[in-house]
């Protein structure tokens, strides 16, 4: 039946406008002293009294000076506490303003039908994830917040871009032409980081019924982490892989799936 | 025989991501240490020792929010100085010494030391008046505008009155600077009226040499 | 009859400077040493004698020309005092 | 014969020019920049300078070598000479407020041509006469005129309209000081000179500013305390300032109370027996002069009433010694101490000084004195203690009234620009010196008015009153310079009345006006200097001005062609004047046969611009200074020709066969004292029991007019920094000095600050009965005001400090005071 197009693209308008309006509030709280997000998503304080932090800086800075401020270790713990309940890395798909040049570059790679040669284990983000930790605690400096194309960019977007531009372009260019999804799909600690929380946060993609592959088949070629949709991610119906980034294109494709919010057993879940 | 292959195939697999992870490393490490290397900016007040303060800030803009005459800025990639950290230009905009010290507050990380309750302590940096050449105050005009800009004006920088040989009847009024009073604020050398400021503030490490532990000057008393 | 002399500045290092004042008409470099010149000026008329000193001061390599001494014979403007006093 | 006369002449210019070259004149430029000798635009000290130029432009400048005052050095304002021709904005051609193509009072500011500025100009003035006389007419002059600018606006409105209503504001700085030279010495002006810096042992600077308002001066003081030990400086002012670095001694009084701690020393020299006996008996007078003189307000003021010799405050009585030691031994060291503020060993210590004979005192002030209800009292009263130990118009003791403006000596005062005065101390007031004017200027008899014109306030009150129909103000800014600015602004923007405003940058003057005339600036235009050591110093034209700005010369008397004699003067006056009713006032005044003596094209312009002597076809500017000349030639104010001042680095007057005077009123140094007096003040040579005689007034100690209060609790002082000059309108143009010093901030004592719960920059509201302005506080800045005192720079146009100041005056020399007042001030 054919539902309208904004029901058909429900989530993915929802992802743009809060990735959007994060970055406006963000803006604006930086510029015209509208004080409801100050900072950036490294850290920021919400109506100027609750804290949050980027886990991954905030482990960073651990490794490198073997001291964590209060501040940022409350804003790092609200933010897991946060994202425990709306889905791990859901950071990746509702917040995260890389995602929208990734999710153009693979846009783009579709309309162009670009090959996809290369194709690296998405584990590498694990490993890369685990050594901007040692190389922080080795090097005594918070290594990835150097070359982070993701602060790179939220801090362009708030502070100005500067020579940033390059790295992006670079990135963009790599998940274009080298690796299908590439950055946020294979390389991104960040992401590596939230798919650990994900794996046992609230909010999930459930499976209605049995796993039937051809149903399932075009939302797999449409899923950023097409292992995600695997039979082995599902348990009685409800998605166990932290990998999921809850950007809910599966759920507008096919009726099989959907949001389910309570770890119940029998998976009912209210269908968002 | 697939089970060998599998295996050893897995294994060939674990030493290339490692190895890649390893040239990583490596790169980033170069890139980190570069950086390191670069003469320090200055910093916000209150921040700590440079070396601390990279492994410590994290970058959120928050201080830069908080400053109401916008002089911190954070480093763009390329620059040179710690990519995303505080840092001024005060040449450009100087620290004004609010009193309230409102950038330390919102810093969430504790790179801005909270302790430090007086903005007089703040040590940002140092002034130096490098250029006698150009200062015009040096060749006897009267200017001291560094002198009559800085917010510690008598403590952090003072007069020197030294007869003008060339007139005879006229004296040079050389300002002076001191490093115990000086915060670096750099209210001098966005002050100075030169093309290139003739006074400039300098990290504290290039500026100051150190006296042996030895020797104490004979006619200061033992402070 | 105006003559008058013009304490002259010049750069020594301009070739043919001092050879441009003379050639202007009226005009008598009688001494010059690095950089610094004697012009005299003779002329009939204070017009006259002002264009010889604009040309001075034009010529390239001048820097600064300032009089010196001027002499001229006309009906003074000196007694015109008595006879208000 | 003709043959070796001729040689002889030549042989002659030779030598002069080789002996002129044999100085150290400055070294042959490299690139092709023409320099020339001018005069700082800056503050009273003269300091001499270049001006280089090239294409037309002013390209470079640098401190004069050659000039005795500063030898080649300058200040930062100084230093940036060649940019303030150059802001952004300058004005280009004239402005007149218009609405659909016709003047509208409330219209907006249209380009216009010169011409239909002056036929506005013409029409408004002549309205003006016809309907209310002269005495509609104003003009607001200044010290920073030319001096043959300030002369030829004298004659413009003196002898051309018939009014006296023109006073420069100079008034607000150097009136006080002029009514303390006349009531004291007879003759106006300081009588030693820079040369007693190099001289003096000790040094007391009352309220004088002098590390930041004359910097080279404070830089010749501050050597010669280097290089001579034993050299002592006291500095007393309200708040403390840069001159406490160097002084010895620092004396932070309360407002006002100079008067008292000067009585108490005078009773300390008496009481000590330190008086110089047989200088006072031959040299000294004493007066006294009536007390209730009121503070200058509008009379229906309340602290007017009873003040029965409000205009009649000049008036003084011959009395004796005893009087005026009866007088000060009421000024006991406790009384003071407690009265001033003062700690009781400061004052003791600073009299010790003033009673030590062999201690060769110079006493500086400016506006700390000058600015002050009791202007003209507490002059007098400095005098006082110079006079009773003899220490005057000796090299080293010389009581010295600094001059804040560049020629407010060269123009405004001995040119006479005031309301009532005519050149070289002539007065309207007496019949013989408007006759000696008259005839010097070719005019009937009974041209001049007698009546005294409007001085500054005054000016300011009719134009409120809608007395003055036209107001004309050149090269100052009346509506931010003014005291109590509200309703003066007010009126000149709502009142029917004309304002026009010649200046060279949009000030806030320039806004309020109805006609703005574009000015030429400094080195656009010829033009003369008066400094504080009565040194003046002409300058030639440099550059051309920008699109048609002309130079306030060229304004006066280009719109003085507007009028005919019989729309000014009455038929029976123009009857027995050499002129005939349709000669214009041009022709009267300006372009007479003895102005057109003067040819034009004359070898001492050495080939430099001349615009109006061009246009005229006349050497206008010396025709106009030889004229000027004759007021002083024999009477103690004689100059030197006009060629002279062209070559020689300034000459100060009298000038007396080619010889300048350091020192007046002591034989030896001044031609006019005669052989065997020793000291002659000869400004009071006729005066009937005074005669060459110095006077000393006995003048007491009275309050302030406005104290603070419950609810204005602190005292608020004016005045300026060393990197801006006046209301700024040239300096704050020049990008360096306004990064430097960008806007005027409140300086506050820290503990009254935090009492108001206010800390450094944050941004404070000044409020007094008059007017408020908001700005931001600086706690431990340049200046540091004692408990309960706060001072604000005026230069800066968006905090208009004159809407608070009060408009008392000195009831004598009526300057505003601005250096006190009741405020109060809280967080914005």
């Amino acid at each position: 039946m054919s539902r309208s197009f904004i029901y058909r693209h429900r989530f993915t308008i929802a992802r743009r406008t809060t990735q959007i309006a994060i970055m406006a509030l963000f803006y604006a709280g930086s510029h015209f002293g509208l004080k409801i997000l100050t900072g950036n998503l490294s850290s920021s304080k919400i109506l100027g009294l609750l804290p949050m932090a980027d886990p991954v800086a905030v482990i960073q800075i651990f490794a490198a000076t073997g001291s964590i401020a209060p501040d940022i270790l409350i804003g790092a713990a609200i933010a897991v506490g946060f994202y425990l309940v709306v889905g791990g890395r859901s950071f990746c798909g509702w917040v995260c303003p890389v995602n929208i040049i990734t999710d153009f570059a693979r846009w783009l790679r579709n309309r162009l039908g670009l090959p996809d040669p290369y194709s690296i284990s998405r584990m590498v983000r694990i490993w890369f994830f685990f050594a901007i930790i040692v190389l922080s605690a080795l090097f005594g400096i918070t290594i990835f917040e150097y070359v982070s194309p993701i602060s790179m960019l939220h801090r362009g977007i708030i502070y100005g871009i500067g020579a940033g531009w390059i790295v992006l372009v670079a990135l963009f260019l790599f998940d274009l032409f080298v690796i299908k999804d590439g950055w946020c799909g294979h390389l991104c600690p960040v992401g590596a980081f939230w798919s650990f929380v994900g794996r046992f946060s609230l909010i999930k993609i459930k499976l209605k019924g049995k796993y039937d592959p051809d149903k399932l088949k075009n939302a797999i070629k449409i899923c950023p982490e097409p292992e995600v949709l695997s039979p082995s991610s599902f348990k009685n119906g409800r998605m166990i892989s932290g990998n999921c980034i809850n950007c809910g294109r599966c759920v507008q494709l096919s009726d099989k799936l959907g949001f389910s919010f309570k770890k119940s057993k029998n998976s009912e879940g209210g269908n968002l | 025989m697939k089970g060998k292959q599998d295996r050893r195939g897995f294994f060939i697999k674990i030493l290339r991501t490692i190895s890649a992870l390893f040239a990583g490393g490596l790169f980033f490490g170069a890139y980190a240490k570069q950086v390191k290397s670069e003469p320090s900016p200055i910093r916000p007040p209150g921040a700590l020792n440079e070396s601390d303060f990279i492994k410590t800030c994290i970058k959120c803009g928050q201080c830069l929010e908080a400053c109401p005459y916008s002089s911190i800025k954070l480093a763009k990639p390329f620059t040179g100085i710690a990519i995303g950290t505080p840092y001024l230009v005060v040449r450009e905009i100087p620290c004004y010494m609010c009193e309230d010290i409102p950038c330390v507050k919102p810093c969430p990380s504790g790179a801005l030391d909270k302790k430090m309750k007086e903005i007089g302590k703040a040590k940002m940096g140092l002034a130096v008046l490098i250029d006698h050449e150009n200062c015009i105050a040096y060749q006897g005009l009267r200017c001291e505008v560094c002198y009559r800009a800085c917010p510690f004006i008598g403590k952090a920088i003072t007069i020197e009155f030294i007869p003008n040989k060339r007139t005879g009847r006229h004296a040079l009024f050389i300002p002076v600077v001191h490093s115990n009073s000086c915060t670096g604020c750099g209210m001098c050398e966005h002050a100075c009226i030169l093309d290139e400021a003739a006074i400039k503030v300098l990290p504290i490490e290039i500026a100051k040499g150190k006296l042996g532990k030895h020797y104490r000057f004979g006619w200061k008393d033992e402070s | 009859m105006n003559i008058s002399s013009l304490a002259v500045l010049y750069n020594p290092q301009k070739p043919g400077v001092i050879d441009d004042i003379n050639a202007i008409k009226g005009c008598e470099v009688s001494l010059s040493k690095d950089g610094k010149a004697v012009v005299v000026v003779e002329s009939e008329d204070n017009d006259s004698e002002v264009n010889i000193c604009k040309r001075v001061m034009d010529v390239d390599g001048v820097s600064g020309a300032y009089v010196a001494y001027h002499y001229f014979e006309d009906e003074t403007i000196e007694s015109e005092y008595k006879e208000v006093l | 014969m003709k043959l070796n006369r001729r040689d002889f002449i030549k042989s002659a210019a030779i030598t002069a020019a080789a002996g002129s070259l044999g100085l150290a004149s400055p070294a042959a430029q490299a690139d092709d920049i023409k320099w020339d000798k001018a005069v700082c635009r800056f503050c009273g000290t003269g300091c001499g300078v270049m001006i280089g130029t090239k294409n037309g432009r002013v390209v470079a400048n640098k401190g004069d070598p050659q000039a005795p005052v500063n030898r080649g050095l300058n200040c930062i304002k100084g230093y940036f000479l060649a940019k303030i021709l150059y802001g952004k904005d300058r004005l280009k051609t004239p402005y007149l407020r218009k609405k659909n193509g016709k003047f509208d009072k409330h219209g907006e500011f249209v380009p216009i041509s010169w011409s239909e500025a002056f036929d506005i100009m013409e029409e408004k003035f002549k309205d003006a006469l016809k309907k209310y006389g002269p005495n509609s007419l104003a003009m607001f002059g200044s010290g920073q005129w030319t001096i043959w600018e300030g002369y030829a606006a004298s004659k413009l409105y003196k002898a051309g309209f018939r009014t006296n209503n023109i006073d420069p504001n100079a008034r607000h700085c150097m009136a006080s000081a002029v009514a303390g030279f006349i009531q004291s010495f007879g003759i106006d002006e300081p009588m030693g000179c820079y040369d007693d810096i190099e001289n003096a042992t000790v040094f007391v600077l009352w309220g004088s500013n002098m590390a930041e308002q004359h910097p080279i001066l404070w830089s010749r003081v501050s050597d010669r305390k280097l290089s001579h030990p034993g050299v002592k400086i006291v500095n007393l002012s309200t708040f403390s300032n840069r001159c406490s670095d160097l002084a010895d001694m620092e004396i932070i009084f309360k407002p006002q109370t100079d008067l008292a701690i000067l009585n108490y020393i005078a009773n300390y020299i008496i009481s000590h027996n330190a008086v110089n006996w047989d200088f006072v008996k031959k040299h000294v007078a004493f007066k006294e002069g009536p007390t209730d003189i009121g503070y200058g307000l509008r009379a229906s003021d309340p602290r007017e009433q009873g003040q029965l010799h409000r205009s009649s405050a000049k008036k003084g009585w011959l009395v004796n010694f005893n009087r005026l030691k009866e007088h000060v031994s009421g000024y006991t060291l406790d009384y003071v101490s407690k009265l001033s503020g003062v700690p009781a060993g400061k004052l003791q210590r600073l009299a010790e000084i003033y009673a030590d004979p062999n201690a060769k005192i110079t006493s500086f002030w400016t506006m700390g004195f000058n600015q002050h209800t009791r202007g003209t009292w507490v002059n007098e009263l400095c005098y006082m203690v110079h006079l009773l130990t003899g220490k005057i118009s000796t090299p080293g003791n010389s009581p010295y009234s600094l001059t804040g403006q560049p020629s407010a000596c060269g123009t405004a005062r001995e040119v006479g620009t005031f309301a009532h005065r005519l050149p070289a101390d002539l007065v309207v007031m007496k019949k013989a010196h408007r006759q000696m004017a008259e005839k010097i200027w070719h005019l009937p008899e009974g041209t001049i008015p007698g009546k005294v014109g409007t001085h500054a306030v005054k000016m300011m009150r009719w134009l409120e009153d809608g007395k003055i129909k036209v107001f004309w103000s050149q090269v100052a800014n009346p509506f931010q310079d003014f005291a109590n600015l509200n309703p003066f602004a007010k009126a000149a923007r709502e009142m029917d009345n004309f304002i026009i405003v010649s200046d060279a940058y949009p000030t806030v003057s320039a806004k309020v006006a109805d006609l703005i005339l574009p000015a030429a600036m400094i080195y656009e235009k010829e033009g003369a200097y008066g400094n504080a050591e009565r040194r003046t110093q002409f300058w030639r034209q440099q550059v051309k001005a920008p699109g048609i700005a002309k130079s306030d010369l060229w304004q006066v008397v280009e719109f003085s062609k507007r009028f005919k004699l019989k729309e000014v003067w009455p038929s029976s006056l123009v009857a027995n004047s050499e002129y005939t009713p349709d000669t214009t006032l041009f022709e009267v005044l300006y372009a007479n046969p003895r102005a057109k003596k003067y040819r034009w094209t004359d070898p001492i312009e050495m080939g430099h611009d001349n615009d109006e002597s061009k246009q005229y076809g006349f050497y206008i500017q010396k025709y106009l200074w030889e004229e000027y000349r004759l007021f002083g030639l024999g009477r103690g104010h004689d100059l030197a020709p006009f060629d002279a001042y062209h070559r020689v680095r300034g000459l100060r007057w009298p000038v007396v066969s080619g010889k300048e005077t350091r020192w007046r009123f002591k034989e030896g140094y001044d031609p006019y004292v005669e052989t065997g007096t020793g000291y002659q003040f000869y400004g009071n040579k006729h005066k009937k029991g005074i005669e060459n005689r110095a006077v000393i007034w006995v003048r007491p100690y009275q309050p302030p007019t406005e104290s603070p209060d419950e609810n204005y609790d602190m005292w608020l002082c004016t005045g300026r920094v060393l990197e801006h000059w006046h209301s700024g309108s040239m300096t704050r143009r020049v990008p360096e000095l306004y990064r430097a010093v960008p806007y005027a901030v409140i300086y506050m004592n820290p503990d009254d600050a935090k009492e108001r719960g206010l800390i450094r920059n944050s941004v404070a509201v000044v409020e007094s009965r008059r007017g408020k302005v908001r700005a931001r506080v600086m706690t431990n800045g340049r200046n540091r005001p004692p408990r309960g005192l706060v001072f604000v720079p005026w230069f800066d146009a968006k905090v208009l400090i004159n809407k608070c100041t009060l408009d008392a005056t000195c009831p004598i020399s009526k300057q505003t005071d601005y250096k006190k007042c009741a405020v109060r001030v809280y967080k914005a």
